[in-house]
């Protein structure tokens, strides 16, 4: 019904399973759909958000996706930068996944913002001091450059591109893809890192506050690099998984393992330079504070030492020793054990910076607070993961996304 | 955002900032510009119309 | 001309860049993010011309003196008076909040008469003249046959209004005018006994440099708050003392420089040992106790059994530190001894009240600086006796109901407390008619079960309520007072102060209401009862009344809000009238008591296998206890160890929380029982309350007023039953006993 | 997958590529000229509505027979609050009995004045609520005339047309007359910015870590 | 500005918590007159708009060597290093501003668009966020009070030192032809409010006021002062507990130094 829309040379289930499986996420993204309305008709009210917690789920989610699609910008960056060529075939998705991680991130944005209406001000009447201006710009920005590396992928569906100006747009977009890619990795570069300086640079939480240079401190830089380290190793757990999914193999064992080897070392530097960077908070920047480390992880019932070593050294050292050795990432079970491991550790690190930041009392009379989500939130959150996967499903269905899967699932007939 | 905006200073801090900002912006902007004006001129002298056959 | 699908996308194209190029978007969307700037259900208060007046706060006996800010006809604060005494340019937190009582939701707007089931809360609004026939009318009947079956309450004797309800009910017939008893009425009565005078205490705080408090609330709303807060500041600033003899770790007890945590309900016994080592170190005054007082050798006898080791022993405090306070409050220049639990809204015991001005008496601070001084009752209303016609000399013979001024209780002049029982022992209820002006005693007398079950078999109630409170929810008819920023009242000496003192409330503003001053609505139901009654009320209206009756001073006091009397510290000459002449440590009053000792002490009722706890109740500034249920505002600022969500939290030492048979974590529920009731409570943590003990606080668990306090927490009340002092008949309970069970979750 | 299919497509986009280019661009054309119209045109007329002011006021007239100017009326109250548009209290000096024959005066006599009524005056230059200003602080401390921000309201004789925004409930008079934020005169517009102007190009309280003007509590409250 | 800086204003704020007697007067009348909404439920004190908040702080020792003191927090007006105190810098929006004029932080209520990232960055738990629309029983906004505005759903909103009332004060010395102001002129509602007379305010670099000696009291310190916030609330307390209690003590660790001041 639908065959003159998917690519030539590629095998899609029927379209009413395919119907089946966006009408099942579909549900889902509904029920998101209506928490968020909720969320903007009554207010926050709606939310398990409180005056202690004035970032909780909705602000992890912001900071996880976007260090998870930091698979695009690294990728792109180590494909046009770099010119390691054979990322060609894997930059497709992972420019997929970025766009829906980016566009996620700046409605949960949108959401959480308590006068949606005057969401503009922050680009309008920036106050250029503000890290969270610098996130703003560089993610609008960079979800534009996102867009445009996205565009050309959909003007390649086989009707489309029959259109002579669309073709050529595609083709002319291809053409100057670097100059994009470039300006995309240095706004990537930035607010990547400046989403750890929304955490580093609160000097009134001893918990979040790092030192730095210049204006940046050093979780601007860890941000930046755990994006780096660990977004590719959620493009390499969504490829895989799409493979699964789909029955497929869809892009070749080389060209993961060649991601997978640069991801190990960005994460092994990024785990020993987290460990310096916690030392040194340990031992100089909490005491002069008023704050031992013990203080940040004891009265509580959930924030303990557990976390700094699960994810500094399971989800941190760990997968980074696994994706440097060779057999380690050839092993298709291990590969994904410490991509996930990896996915896993990086989403801890902004829970912490997050969460945490908010729990632990600043003040020695205050108390630790704990919050869980409402389901309101819950829902926004998940949101984005149903119409990541419908937009996934879709594009996959339609768009020439994987270019080896033709050569690696011939069609016999 | 704009020099005419009530919070605009003009100090490093904004010239920096908002200096990559524009830098960013005009490239996206040129780039983007190129693009589809060139695959108008490319569509007008007929390019792409049969490139599959 | 074929309009396709492309040419459709032509047009949209062209005409969204065409809409780029217009102020539409930009405009549209400026405007919408200033439309939330302006939502119009949020408001937008009106400016307009800001003017204060002056006014004295009546909400409770502190009689401060405010200034209310006004925006053209609209009150939006109240603040300090300069200048008013006492209180000097401070309110406390209740009257800040006043403003919330005025525009309350909870207002009785316009008379109303009951039509569904008493407490239903179904009425007929009926016009006033209507109301006023209707009370006339069952008044008028009832005074055929039984005139002294109509008692009235109020919140305090003193003022036009209670007097003209008392003087209404001379008229008519009836002596059980009855008044919501206080710690005031066992200083007067201390004073009765001790001094031989008819006066309030007088406590010249402002000059003393060790206060020694008995568990009085000096920082929590014992006196006059306001006052005593600036006493307090003072104190700290001169380096004077301040000690606090109390089983919690109250506000007063922490900013105090020393905190006795006495076994409650030994606090009589503790008073006694000081006063045996004040004697024994021969500290006391000399000049004052050779000179001024009867029977301290008998005093000095009865001491005999009060040494520090045997004090210690049931006090809990150690000998030595007894010792050591003993000198420290003898040494003192100017030391004072006050007592009165928490803020002093029940009355206690008696003997305690006599053996903590003994210890005042020992240091010769009576009627000096620094000290108790015995303040005369204000005598500024002189209204000549109503004439009584038979019925009326009839019935003011007969006995009243609660038992005051009878043989067993001949010094006290109303036992409010003992009502209830009364009513409920009879067959018949004794008063079959009532009328409550300022008081709210369903809420706030002991045993609230008992006090609703005697307040059924009363026939006929009138409430003169400017709210929807317990009591005239409880009401057949209410008879609406204007609010009071909205009305004239005099204001009788503020509690506590060592002079004499007139204020006046002034209306701030006009009646928002179709309500009427109380007085006035007196005056028009005497009026209506015709004959002798209507004659004892000479007046065409209250303001009239009040006018008249404050004679020469009304001008001055419409002027300044206040007159007050050139009052010099009385001294000692002559200012005993006791049968001895003489200041009496052991009164023939109390010594008449058959063979018990004189001073005893209160035991809290239930048998403690069942309860093995000790329930005290205690005050807080931010919880409104008296007949005012707590604005919006200060139950805002009541914590979460007080309050949480409708559950009341009760403090208690975590050793006795992990003693229990299950182990109770912080703001764990539980049920709380004691011999008088259960309630559902939150257990807080709290090394400031005495193991074995708990703390719940007054002022919380009302049924009536507005979803911003009705149903919260749990009334002290509930809890505990009253217990009759057996010198004074005065409610002298300061605990129960109680237990704690777990509940299911 | 049909090569039929294939064709078809192809065919159009030929016919489209030759024969409807024209009208693509005239679409195109239409479009753009229509939502210009509407959007400079029609969106003003609509976002506004037009309210009629209670009654007519002449303050030429009055501004005969008063001696201070417009601090006559619009006073300054002893607190240094500024006291705005005049209560009745001060009209009903002159106006107990109905002076003059215009209809609008014997309107406010009989429907105002008689029964104690506040005139409803709609405020033109109404700030809104979240904005502190100063009338004192101007005319008093720094010395200027009414006009300078109003204008010469005092030559009117009669009361304009009140337009109210639809959306926002806020005078015309603070956007400005002209949709596109452009003006002429001081009162033509008394937004933020207008404020601001001034008070950069006089040096007042530029004390404002965050912008290096005027801190926000100058204005804001 | 380095020499405006000079003759300019601090206003802040020493807090004698001797005299403190935790009452809540200054509570309400901070929030009558300052319009701040309540609710039907205010137990949840994560969710309770409260500008200044009356802290109870413990000892933590059992009975009877238990002792408890009430902390009156205000909004702290840090001024930080050059007025960047922790939630000034960092609003996207430039909606919280420091004045060098006062010493005063602003919170401009229509310009928050509610990211609540100002309240992520005050450790002092100041600012408040309206999760609900503010709403007043039926006749009680009557006592609205026309010189703050009321906070609509979904902004950030925090103590101003009655910002208010120093406009009002002006407009009266600019009536009276006068340029300054007085002591008494300009006083917070709580400060006003205060029965134990616990809170002085006026202008810390003005030697004629009484925080100016107030504030160098050998028992005066601040709340998290080693943070670098430099707040200016000052709180004087003679109980050794307190004053470390306001100041994360740490046991152990030699401050002495190390403690950045900003006298």
């Amino acid at each position: 019904m639908d065959s003159a829309l998917i690519p030539k040379g590629v095998r899609r289930c029927s379209i009413g399973q395919f119907a089946l499986f966006v009408g099942v996420v579909g549900v889902v993204l509904l029920w998101g759909v209506f928490a968020m309305l909720l969320c903007w008709i009554k207010g926050l009210n709606q939310t398990n958000m409180n005056d202690y917690y004035g970032f909780a789920l909705w602000i992890w989610a912001d900071l996880a996706v976007i260090a998870l699609g930091g698979g695009a910008f690294f990728t792109g960056f180590l494909r046009y930068i770099i010119g390691k060529d054979e990322l060609k075939n894997i930059i497709n998705y992972a420019v997929l996944i970025g766009f829906i991680c980016y566009s996620s991130a700046l409605l949960i944005l949108a959401i959480d913002i308590g006068q949606p209406l005057r969401g503009w001000f922050i680009f309008w009447h920036a106050n250029v001091h503000s890290m969270l201006t610098e996130v703003a710009f560089c993610l609008s920005c960079y979800f534009g450059v996102l867009t445009i590396e996205y565009l050309p992928l959909i003007l390649e569906n086989r009707q489309l591109d029959k259109v002579p100006f669309f073709h050529n747009l595609s083709h002319n977009l291809h053409e100057v893809m670097a100059v994009f890619a470039a300006t995309g990795a240095f706004l990537s570069f930035f607010h990547q890192g400046s989403l750890g300086g929304v955490a580093g640079v609160l000097f009134g939480r001893p918990f979040a506050y790092r030192e730095g240079i210049f204006i940046w401190p050093w979780t601007f830089f860890l941000f930046t690099w755990s994006a780096a380290a660990c977004g590719p190793c959620f493009t390499i757990m969504i490829t895989r998984l799409t493979e699964k999914i789909t029955r497929k193999t869809l892009v070749k064992q080389n060209v993961v393992e060649l991601l997978a080897k640069i991801s190990g070392w960005m994460l092994l530097t990024y785990t020993i330079a987290k460990i310096i960077d916690t030392w040194y908070w340990a031992a100089v920047s909490a005491p002069a504070g008023g704050f031992w480390l013990m203080d940040f992880y004891s009265n509580n019932p959930l924030y303990g030492p557990w976390i700094l070593i699960t994810e500094v050294l399971i989800c941190g050292a760990l997968p980074a020793c696994i994706l440097i050795t060779k057999s380690g990432r050839k092993n298709p079970f291990t590969l994904m054990i410490a991509a996930v491991l990896a996915v896993i550790g990086v989403s801890l690190n902004r829970w912490v910076m997050v969460l945490q930041v908010m729990a632990v009392p600043v003040m020695s009379f205050d108390k630790w607070v704990m919050y869980s989500p409402s389901w309101q939130e819950v829902a926004t959150t998940i949101l984005p993961v149903a119409y990541g996967v419908i937009l996934i499903a879709i594009s996959h269905r339609y768009l020439p996304i994987f270019p080896q899967e033709r050569e690696l699932n011939p069609i016999e007939n | 955002m704009f020099p005419f905006i009530f919070e605009w200073m003009w100090d490093m801090s904004h010239v920096v900032f908002m200096g990559g900002l524009w830098y960013a912006l005009t490239i996206i902007g040129l780039g983007m510009t190129y693009c589809i004006l060139k695959a108008a001129v490319d569509t007008a002298q007929g390019k792409g119309s049969h490139h599959h056959e | 001309m074929k309009i396709d699908r492309r040419s459709f996308l032509s047009f949209v194209i062209g005409g969204a860049a065409g809409t780029a190029l217009t102020p539409l978007p930009w405009k549209l969307t400026d405007d919408l993010s200033i439309w939330t700037q302006m939502w119009p259900w949020t408001p937008v208060p009106q400016d307009g011309e800001v003017s204060y007046v002056n006014s004295v706060c009546t909400l409770c006996p502190a009689g401060c003196g405010i200034s209310v800010r006004k925006v053209d006809d609209r009150a939006v604060k109240i603040e300090g008076m300069a200048g008013y005494p006492g209180s000097n340019g401070n309110a406390c937190i209740l009257g800040m909040a006043g403003l919330q009582l005025l525009y309350s939701p909870t207002r009785v707007k316009t008379p109303l008469k009951r039509v569904g089931n008493r407490g239903e809360g179904k009425w007929k609004a009926i016009s006033w003249d209507d109301a006023i026939s209707e009370v006339a009318g069952k008044l008028g009947e009832l005074r055929k046959d039984q005139s002294s079956a109509v008692a009235g309450i109020v919140g305090s004797d003193r003022g036009t209004v209670p007097q003209l309800l008392k003087r209404l009910l001379t008229a008519y017939g009836s002596p059980n005018f009855m008044c919501s008893p206080s710690m005031d009425d066992s200083y007067a009565l201390t004073l009765k006994l001790m001094h031989g005078v008819s006066a309030s205490a007088g406590f010249d705080i402002e000059n003393a440099n060790f206060v020694l408090s008995f568990g009085s609330g000096i920082i929590e709303g014992w006196g006059s708050s306001v006052r005593m807060f600036k006493a307090n500041s003072a104190l700290k600033d001169k380096k004077g003392k301040m000690v606090q003899i109390e089983p919690r770790l109250s506000n007063t007890a922490a900013k105090a420089d020393q905190w006795v945590p006495v076994r409650p309900g030994t606090e009589t016994v503790f008073a006694l040992g000081l006063a045996y080592v004040i004697i024994q170190e021969s500290l006391y005054n000399k000049d004052f106790v050779e000179n001024y007082t009867a029977e301290f050798d008998a005093f000095r006898q009865m001491l005999d059994a009060y040494s520090p080791d045997k004090v210690a022993e049931i006090t809990g405090i150690d000998a030595e530190a007894i010792t050591t306070l003993a000198k420290a409050f003898a040494g003192a220049s100017n030391p004072l001894a006050v007592c009165g639990r928490g803020q002093g809204t029940t009355p206690g015991s008696l003997h305690e009240f006599m053996a903590v001005h003994a210890l005042n008496a020992l240091v010769g601070n009576i009627n000096k600086k620094g000290g108790v001084w015995a303040v005369p009752a204000p005598d500024y209303i002189q209204w000549p006796d109503p004439e009584l016609d038979d019925i009326a000399q009839k019935g003011i013979q007969t006995a009243r109901a609660d038992g005051a001024g009878s043989e067993k209780y001949p010094h006290t002049a109303s036992l409010l407390n003992r009502l209830p029982e009364v009513i409920n022992s009879a067959a018949q209820s004794p008063v079959q008619a009532l009328l409550v002006s300022g008081a709210n005693p369903l809420y706030a007398l002991p045993d609230s079960k008992a006090v609703k079950k005697a307040f059924d078999k009363i026939p006929f109630i009138v409430s003169f309520s400017s709210q929807m409170d317990e009591t005239a929810q409880y009401a057949d008819i209410i008879l609406p007072n204007h609010a009071y920023l909205e009305r004239y009242q005099d204001v009788p000496t503020p509690t506590g102060l060592q002079t004499p003192l007139t204020g006046l409330s002034k209306p701030v503003l006009d009646p928002l209401f179709d309500t009427k001053h109380t007085g006035d609505a007196i005056i028009m139901i005497a009026k209506a009862l015709e004959g002798n009654i209507a004659a004892a009320f000479p007046w065409d209206n209250y303001e009239v009344c009040l006018s008249e009756t404050l004679g020469d001073k009304w001008d001055a006091l419409v002027e300044n809000g206040f007159v007050a009397q050139d009052f010099q510290e009385p001294g000692w000459e002559g200012a005993f009238t006791t049968p001895s002449g003489k200041f009496e440590f052991v009164s023939k009053a109390c010594a008449a008591e058959s063979d018990k000792p004189v001073f005893s002490s209160v035991t809290p009722e239930g048998d403690e296998k069942t309860y093995p706890l000790i329930l005290i109740p205690y005050d807080s500034m931010r919880l409104s206890n008296g007949f005012i249920g707590n604005p919006p505002f200060l139950t805002k600022t009541v914590e979460d160890t007080v309050l949480k969500g409708n559950d009341i939290v009760v403090e208690i030492n975590p050793a006795t929380a992990k003693d229990r048979l299950f182990s109770l974590n912080d703001g764990a529920p539980a049920m709380l029982s004691t011999p008088r009731g259960e309630v559902r409570v939150r257990v807080h943590l709290s090394d400031g309350i005495m193991p074995g003990f708990m703390a719940m606080a007054r002022g919380l668990g009302h049924t009536a007023y507005d979803d911003y306090l009705a149903g919260k927490g749990a009334n002290f009340n509930e809890l505990i039953g009253p217990a009759e002092d057996p010198v004074s008949g005065l409610d002298s309970a300061w605990g129960i006993r109680a237990k704690l069970t777990n509940v299911p979750i | 997958m049909s090569t039929s299919d294939d064709l078809k497509t192809k065919k159009d986009s030929v016919e489209a590529g030759d024969g409807s280019g024209g009208f693509i661009i005239l679409f195109f054309i239409i479009g753009l000229v229509a939502s210009l119209i509407s959007g400079w045109l029609l969106f003003p007329k609509l976002l506004y509505s037009e309210k009629k002011q209670p009654i007519d006021f002449n303050h030429a007239l009055h501004m005969e027979l008063v001696d201070e100017g417009c601090e006559s009326c619009h006073f300054f109250r002893e607190d240094g609050t500024y006291a705005g548009v005049p209560k009745l209290a001060q009209c009903i000096d002159c106006h107990e009995e109905v002076q003059g024959e215009s209809p609008d005066e014997a309107t406010f006599v009989e429907e105002y004045v008689t029964k104690g009524r506040e005139v409803p005056w709609l405020i033109y230059s109404q700030q809104p609520d979240c904005v502190f200003f100063s009338h004192v602080a101007h005319v008093k401390g720094a010395g200027m005339d009414c006009a300078t921000c109003h204008g010469p309201i005092g030559e009117s004789t009669s009361l304009k047309v009140y337009e109210e925004n639809r959306i926002t409930g806020y005078s015309r008079d603070i956007w400005g007359k002209n949709i596109s934020g452009i003006k002429k005169h001081t009162w033509d517009r008394m937004k933020m910015d207008d404020c601001a102007e001034c008070h950069v190009k006089n040096g007042v309280n530029q004390s404002s870590v965050q912008t290096g003007k005027g801190a926000c509590f100058v204005c804001h409250k | 500005m380095k020499k405006e800086h000079s003759k300019a204003k601090k206003y802040g704020m020493v807090i004698d918590l001797d005299k403190c007697t935790g009452c809540g007067a200054c509570m309400v009348a901070c929030m009558a007159e300052n319009n701040v909404p309540f609710k039907k439920d205010e137990s949840n004190k994560l969710d309770s708009i409260t500008w200044l908040r009356v802290f109870k702080l413990t000892n933590g020792k059992s009975f009877p060597d238990a002792d408890t003191c009430y902390l009156p927090r205000p909004c702290m007006h840090c001024e930080g290093e050059h007025g960047h105190a922790p939630c000034v810098s960092v609003c996207p929006a430039t909606a919280t501003d420091y004045s060098h004029e006062t010493g005063i932080v602003s919170q401009i209520y229509t310009r928050c668009f509610g990211c609540r990232y100002c309240m992520a960055a005050c450790p002092y738990h100041a600012r408040y966020f309206n999760w609900w629309d503010p709403v007043w029983p039926e006749g009680m906004e009557k006592l609205l009070n026309p010189n703050v505005s009321v906070r609509m759903r979904g902004v950030v909103e925090k103590c101003s030192f009655c910002f208010h009332r120093y406009q009002a004060a002006k407009e009266k010395a600019y009536y009276e032809g006068r340029q300054e102001l007085e002591e008494d002129e300009y006083q917070t509602a709580c400060t006003q409010a205060c029965p134990a007379g616990a809170i002085t305010f006026g202008d810390l670099n003005n030697p004629k006021h009484a925080v100016y000696e107030l504030k160098k009291d050998k028992n005066a310190f601040r709340l998290l002062e080693r943070l670098g916030t430099n707040p200016k609330v000052y709180y004087i307390s003679t109980r050794k507990w307190v004053r470390q209690a306001g100041d994360n003590y740490l046991e152990g660790y030699e401050t002495e130094g190390k403690v950045k001041k900003h006298r």
